[in-house]
């Protein structure tokens, strides 16, 4: 059934991850200031994408939170609308680079590329991606899939260190395929590559940095390593979508996850790396990512060029494929 | 199972009756199914008949995919055999012990079903991984360390495991109903168990085995997370191909072409069945 | 000679055994080599269970069974050798009618040539080779049964069990069926054990019969020694003997209605017992009539049959009945109503 | 029969492939640790405290038992009697209709959920759940018409014949005479479908809408960004409903009166 | 009076219209009311075909049925308050016995009460009462074909469709089951169609009786006029007429062995035509053996049959055989060989 205009609820497509503590911390809080339902429909960023894709003319959500990749799909698919300025005042305030440049939703948190390694099977912290062409090998690796954010960053991340710059995938493919039959699996989710990890099948792993957090909050022998060439994040976006039944509600919302007070409480629950100066980035944070989870841009890190990856993307899977995972 | 249509009980030949009969399924049929994957076969978001043909045809000529297309029918093929290999006489020692042990057994071969997928997989992912179970074994006997994951084989025990209940239910559903004097009186005649079995007790049961082989066989090219996480992008299958389409590339005119290569294959399959049923059917 | 199947205090119960039911209780029983037996006895006095058990289908409760002098209780029924034709047919379904009849040899690894032969035989044998291209759903019942016959003979096995193996053939077709049966059995020497409810059957085809009841051995012996002398008022009972009067002097006897005579007056007396009697009954029977009398002198109400081949008296006439002492048998005290 | 040594051996290999999981399973959902572990590190409930605390799979839950038990009594409402038409009736085609009623199976799940949510939910404007059941619907369908028409197939006709002769009508005979007997294959299909419908990830996928998802997909969903062993759990307590519920049958009717006759 | 059944030119093929086979050919029959009929002939000639057309389990492939006068041919079964009870029984496995039978009272929607006092009943007419509670799985065959017949019964059916129901039975029991439903019949005036092979039965229990062959009607009548007259070879050697010689000054006649008499030297000749004869075996049948004899008078290897009451020549014996005119019966021209 069509969903009118409608300015009592407010439907939130969002990561299926974490959904309690986004209603307790993000959603119910929200609830209380503005007197909007918040409905969310939860899901992985693909099948969230289609969704919309397929409902664009009757669109019947309003706020998409969403991999930054996926959002340069779904612009270019024109699902979503450009954000007045004035309407959400906290991405005035938020870190530069969070700000869409063409006027879209702002980056709301980031994830950061990394080696995620056994500290008791890898005897030094690996300073390099190289860490993976070591022809040694201690204790085997594993590597991203395409289909996970951390698979294109790192075609991205391996054509920066071993080519021209962030946008060399010719190199970045190449240079994998020399390692891809070494590795023992091309992971599709955070699941796997930790229980690779802590079963001890792999020693070490292109991960974002996220996925060893849990692990070293428990004080497992995990760490996470920035390397110091290619640095690549991920940010997750926060979209309103092109028609939204409860438009004012979308920015209200937008807007309300800016703030730095909930910015602090998502990271201190989800572990979301804020975006806001003001909001707190907590302790495991820095232990794991150091001050890059401060502001990531200081520290080198940066998106990558988002338009080729969701341009390329039907042609860096076949290639991944063919070339990389044999 | 074609009976000779005259001999079937109250010739049911009122056109009324039979219309009422199948009337509602072929109705929900057409709009629950035919209607909504042919449409969506045909006009994909983003594309339309053309692009989907064109895909499809790239993707039968493509040297990378036609592999992958070789491995699907490989893994669903040997799949579905080792079901039958092993869920028949499972079923067929359900259906002949004494009543009190059969529900018990029955129950015993439905409970694994109620195992989420995942989670069954991960199940595998301790038993096959370089330092799981069998790994171990396999060191213990001096044989060394063993890894299947992430190989075909370990897909295939992966939707053995998944589907075997399903052959075991279809064959009972058959074996139950044969009459135990068939047995006994090739036995009598001198064949042995084996041939006993062989020549009565499996034809006989051969529509309830041949349904099983068609569901195992296209939940084993449909599946899609035991594929995933036991063989992993290396080992890439049909569904997989599918999925990445779906949500990696969203390219949906791609994964239309893929899907009716699918359809294509379990269709055949299923028709092949069909034909057998009719072929060895009984009276 | 050792008996080719011998049964020592055997037993069935079918059934958890709180509330089991004995189906044949503690048979002995020997069954002599190429010779035909018959086992006879009222419905589910386990008669079926007996060959079920001798064939292997069934293992015995308690007891032994041994084929040719050899402990075989659990030996598999494919190694025994013995065919069995079944009450329910049990014909492949999905089989042809001559393919169904070639199973058990296939089975023996006999060659293609011989199987067809051995088969087509067979199936000559019972007049089917019309429909061997068949299956069982499209055959009669008869055609059914003629061919669990033809595929239980085949196989030329050293023991034939027969469970009513000609129970729903027309008069014509059991009566040339029955003397195929004995001539197969004559040549090929082999040993064949029947259940029959037709006495006919049972008198022109054994050698030995054997007579249960409740799964109990009631009487055993060559036809023409349990015929005439049936050893229990159960046995003659069972055995067609309808009529049971006490006589004075005698004690109960058992006589058959065919061996009682009515004398026209004036005609001689044999040996026997005469009685005065009226008529109270006549049957119509096509070759004969049965006459119902009511004999005056023993205690009230003693009805007797007796099949009158000749004219029939008319209700109501006085006759004089003869119990001819040849045919009178002598009951033991032992003996009481059956069932 | 049991004494054979092929046979037992084949049941053993069968058995221990299906039920070597469950205990995985049961050692991963009992463990202390915090991670999907085997062996466990230590004996602990509290995988499953969190799994009853966690209000999307208790919500999912609703939603899957709702949506398998309309599915499959809906699947069987419409395909036990087509069954019976192809079975027993002389229906010219018959071996198309018959196939027709399998394809729903021989189309990848994903994207008959694609195809539903493109057609029927967006297009049509169908609630998710009712698109959920439809889709679940035909999906179950093969289960119904495949599987008892199997054990349908094998049944005496005359049976039909004598119950008809006795006075019953077409419905009567089929719901006193024909489905008892057909009753091995309808609770077959009937758990089959279920537990199929239960299960279900690809065609469920998309179908899902503001507040409604399903238990198996919210799985998923969790198991893939979380490493704990709340879905063994959540396992584990499926796996104790349908052992209570096959012990509750045992005890009232018995099982194998469910299944044999 | 209407007849209750009438089948006017039936024919029933099975098989696709190229290789059909006629199970039934242009088939006439009136049943009368409120009497027996029985349905003979030889296995696979179309008596259960008819029977299953008149009750509507298949229908005719031309012709017409009428029940009461009106066509019926397209009422389906449970319309036409038939009961039948079937050569394979066909008993509900998943029921009890009580159940089987009381399924027809249910269906008709009687009270509770009644339904289990009138199955309780039937099941007490076949012997059963003890075995209510079993399922037909744990019954043997003779038992589960007097389930068959007491739920057929139960149901009170204007119209009773027997096939072989007895066929299964031991002698004894098949009497008295016999009688009880000749008793059944009599005294609720229905109508029955048995289909039998046995000739007693057919003798015992029919009014009108009628004789298939091939898929076409043969003879009908009486048994009274049909045993001692068939009309054709055919019918005559069904009915057990085993001595067809053509005899000098009247044809090929026909003659049952039990009318055969051998005339003791000296006994005065009844009516009829003599023979001189030689014995050339004997066989033992229980109450009279059966004599075989050549007649040598006429052409080479007259075979002739005699069952002789008294006492047995011995073979090789010469003797004189009488056949008395009062039971020679005198074939037609169109008399040629059956079958
Ligand atoms: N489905 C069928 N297909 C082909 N032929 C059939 C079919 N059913 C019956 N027949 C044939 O029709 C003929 C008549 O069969 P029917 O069962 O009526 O015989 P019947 O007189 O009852 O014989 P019986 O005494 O042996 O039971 C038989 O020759 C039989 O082989
Ligand atoms: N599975 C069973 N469970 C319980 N009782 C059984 C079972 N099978 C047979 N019986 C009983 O055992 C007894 C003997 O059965 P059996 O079949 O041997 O009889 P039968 O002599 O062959 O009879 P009929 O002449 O009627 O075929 C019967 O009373 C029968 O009810
Ligand atoms: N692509 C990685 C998923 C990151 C999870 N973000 C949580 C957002 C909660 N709404
Ligand atoms: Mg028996
Ligand atoms: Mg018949």
């Amino acid at each position: 059934p069509t969903r009118e205009a409608d300015t009592d609820t407010l439907v939130v497509s969002t990561f299926s991850f974490a959904t309690e503590q986004f209603m307790e911390v993000v959603a119910e809080p929200f609830e209380e200031r503005t007197g909007i339902e918040v409905v969310l429909d939860t899901g992985n960023n693909a099948t969230r994408l289609t969704k919309l894709r397929i409902n664009k003319e009757r669109p019947d959500t309003d706020v998409v939170l969403i991999s930054d990749y996926y959002a340069a799909i779904g612009k270019e698919m024109g699902l979503f609308e450009r954000i007045d300025p004035e309407t959400v005042p906290n991405m005035a305030e938020i870190q530069p680079w969070a700000v869409d440049p063409e006027g879209y939703g702002p980056a709301y948190t980031f994830q950061l590329l990394g080696l995620m390694y056994r500290t008791d099977l890898v005897e030094e912290e690996p300073t390099s991606w190289g860490a993976l062409w070591d022809p040694e090998h201690p204790g085997g690796f594993a590597l991203p899939d395409i289909s996970v954010s951390a698979g294109p960053l790192m075609v991205l991340a391996t054509g920066e260190t071993y080519g021209s710059g962030p946008t060399d995938a010719d190199t970045g493919f190449e240079r994998l395929a020399a390692i891809g039959p070494d590795a023992l699996q091309f992971y599709s989710s955070s699941t796997e590559v930790s229980s690779l990890l802590e079963r001890g099948e792999i020693a070490m792993a292109p991960s974002l940095d996220n996925f060893a957090m849990n692990a070293v909050e428990a004080g497992q022998p995990i760490g996470f390593a920035l390397p110091e060439e290619g640095r690549l994040m991920t940010a997750n976006t926060a979209q309103i979508v092109n028609g939204a039944p409860n438009r004012a509600g979308a920015e209200a919302f937008v807007d309300f996850l800016l703030d730095p007070q909930v910015q602090s409480e998502v990271a201190e629950v989800i572990y979301d790396k804020p975006v806001h100066p003001d909001a707190q980035v907590t302790d495991l944070m820095t232990r794991v990512s150091g001050e890059a989870a401060v502001n990531p841009t200081e520290a080198g890190y940066h998106q990558g060029d988002l338009d080729l990856i969701a341009g390329e993307r039907s042609s860096w899977l076949d290639r991944f494929v063919e070339e990389v995972a044999r | 199972m074609r009976r000779a249509a005259n001999l079937t009980g109250v010739e049911l030949s009122r056109r009324g009756t039979l219309f009422a009969l199948l009337v509602p399924g072929l109705a929900v049929l057409l709009f629950g199914f035919l209607y909504p994957v042919a449409a969506t076969l045909a006009f994909p978001p983003d594309g339309d008949p053309a692009t989907v043909a064109r895909e499809t045809g790239s993707l039968l000529t493509d040297p990378y995919l036609l592999p992958v297309i070789a491995r699907t029918i490989r893994v669903a093929v040997v799949t579905t055999l080792i079901c039958l290999v092993l869920g028949f006489p499972v079923a067929y020692l359900i259906s002949r012990v004494p009543p009190r042990w059969s529900g018990k057994l029955l129950a015993l071969a439905i409970f694994p079903l109620m195992l989420n997928t995942v989670v069954r997989t991960y199940g595998w992912l301790v038993v096959l991984g370089g330092n799981g179970l069998l790994s171990s074994l396999t060191e213990g006997l001096g044989l060394g360390p063993s890894r299947l994951l992430y190989t075909e084989t370990a897909i295939v025990l992966g939707l053995v495991q998944l589907f075997l209940p399903l052959m075991i239910l279809s064959c009972y559903s058959s074996l139950s109903q044969q009459d135990p004097r068939l047995e006994e009186a090739a036995r009598g005649l001198g064949a042995s168990p084996g041939r006993a079995f062989r020549q009565v007790v499996f034809p006989l049961a051969l529509p309830g085995a041949l349904v099983g082989c068609t569901l195992v066989f296209a939940g084993a090219v449909t599946a899609f997370t035991t594929p995933q996480l036991l063989g992993g992008a290396r080992e890439r299958i049909l569904s997989t191909l599918l999925y990445s389409r779906v949500n990696v590339s969203l390219d949906w005119p791609a994964a239309s072409a893929v899907a009716l290569v699918m359809t294509v294959l379990v269709l055949v399959v299923s028709a092949l069945s069909s034909r057998l049923s009719a072929k060895g059917s009984t009276q | 000679m050792t008996p080719v199947v011998q049964l020592e205090s055997v037993s069935r119960a079918f059934g958890r055994s709180r509330d089991a039911v004995a189906a044949v209780s503690d048979l002995d029983l020997a069954v002599p080599r190429g010779k035909f037996t018959t086992l006879l006895g009222p419905s589910g006095c386990g008669k079926t269970t007996t060959l079920r058990m001798i064939a292997g289908f069934v293992q015995p409760t308690s007891g032994r069974i041994l084929l040719e002098g050899a402990d075989a209780t659990k030996t598999p029924p494919e190694k025994r050798n013995i065919g069995m034709v079944f009450q329910s047919y049990a014909l492949f379904p999905h089989m042809t009618i001559i393919d169904n009849v070639a199973f058990g040899l296939r089975a023996r690894g006999l060659a293609k040539t011989e199987v067809t032969a051995r088969a087509g035989e067979a199936l000559e044998l019972v007049g089917l080779s019309a429909l061997a291209g068949r299956k069982p759903g499209a055959l009669s019942g008869g055609q059914q049964q003629r061919v669990a016959l033809a595929r239980a003979v085949a196989i030329r096995p050293s023991v034939l069990l027969l469970d009513e193996p000609l129970s729903n053939l027309d008069a014509r077709l059991r009566v040339q069926m029955r003397a195929e049966l004995r001539r197969v059995q004559r040549e090929t020497g082999l040993t064949a054990i029947l259940v029959t409810h037709d006495q006919d059957e049972a008198l022109e085809l054994s050698d030995h019969m054997v007579i249960l009841n409740k799964g109990r051995l009631e009487q055993e012996g060559a036809p023409r020694d349990v015929f005439p002398r049936p050893a229990s008022r159960f046995v003659a009972d069972f055995l067609g003997y309808e009529n049971f009067p006490v006589l004075p002097g005698h004690g109960p006897v058992a006589i058959r209605p065919e061996h009682v005579r009515l004398l026209s007056s004036g005609e001689p007396e044999d040996a026997g017992v005469t009685l005065e009697a009226t008529v109270t009954n006549v049957t119509y029977q096509g070759s004969h009539c049965v006459v119902e009398v009511n004999a005056n002198g023993l205690g009230d109400g003693t009805r007797l049959l007796c099949a009158h081949p000749g004219e029939a008296p008319r209700p109501g006439e006085a006759v004089r009945v003869l119990l001819p002492a040849a045919h009178l048998v002598t009951l033991g005290e032992d003996a009481e109503a059956a069932r | 029969m049991i004494r054979r040594p092929l046979l037992s051996l084949l049941t053993a290999l069968a058995f221990l492939i299906m039920l070597g999981p469950v205990v995985i399973l049961l050692g991963v959902a009992f463990t202390a640790g915090s991670t999907l572990t085997f062996p466990p590190e230590g004996l602990s409930l509290r995988w499953f405290a969190a799994a009853l605390d966690y209000q999307p799979f208790i919500s999912s839950l609703g939603t899957s038992l709702v949506v398998a038990a309309l599915s499959t009594v809906l699947a069987l409402a419409l395909g036990v009697p087509a069954t019976l038409a192809l079975q027993r009736g002389l229906i010219p085609g018959r071996g198309v209709v018959e196939n027709l009623f399998a394809t729903p199976i021989i189309v990848p799940e994903l994207v008959l959920g694609l195809a539903l949510f493109q057609q029927l939910m967006v297009g049509l404007q169908i609630t998710a759940l009712a698109t959920l059941v439809i889709g679940h619907t035909v999906l179950l369908l093969p289960y119904a018409v495949r599987v008892v028409g199997a054990s349908l197939a094998l049944s005496d006709p005359r049976l039909e014949e004598a119950a008809r002769g006795l006075g019953a009508g077409p419905l009567r005979t089929f719901f006193q005479v024909t489905l008892p007997v057909m009753r091995p294959g309808i609770i077959s299909a009937a758990i089959l479908a279920f537990i199929t419908s239960l299960n279900n990830v690809p065609l469920s996928l998309l179908l899902t809408g503001p507040g409604v998802s399903t238990l198996p997909v919210e799985m998923l969903n969790y198991v893939q960004s979380s490493y704990d062993p709340v879905v063994a759990a959540v396992s584990v307590l499926l796996l104790a409903a349908s052992v209570a519920v096959a012990l509750v049958t045992e005890r009232l009717v018995g099982f194998n009166k469910v299944f044999g006759r």
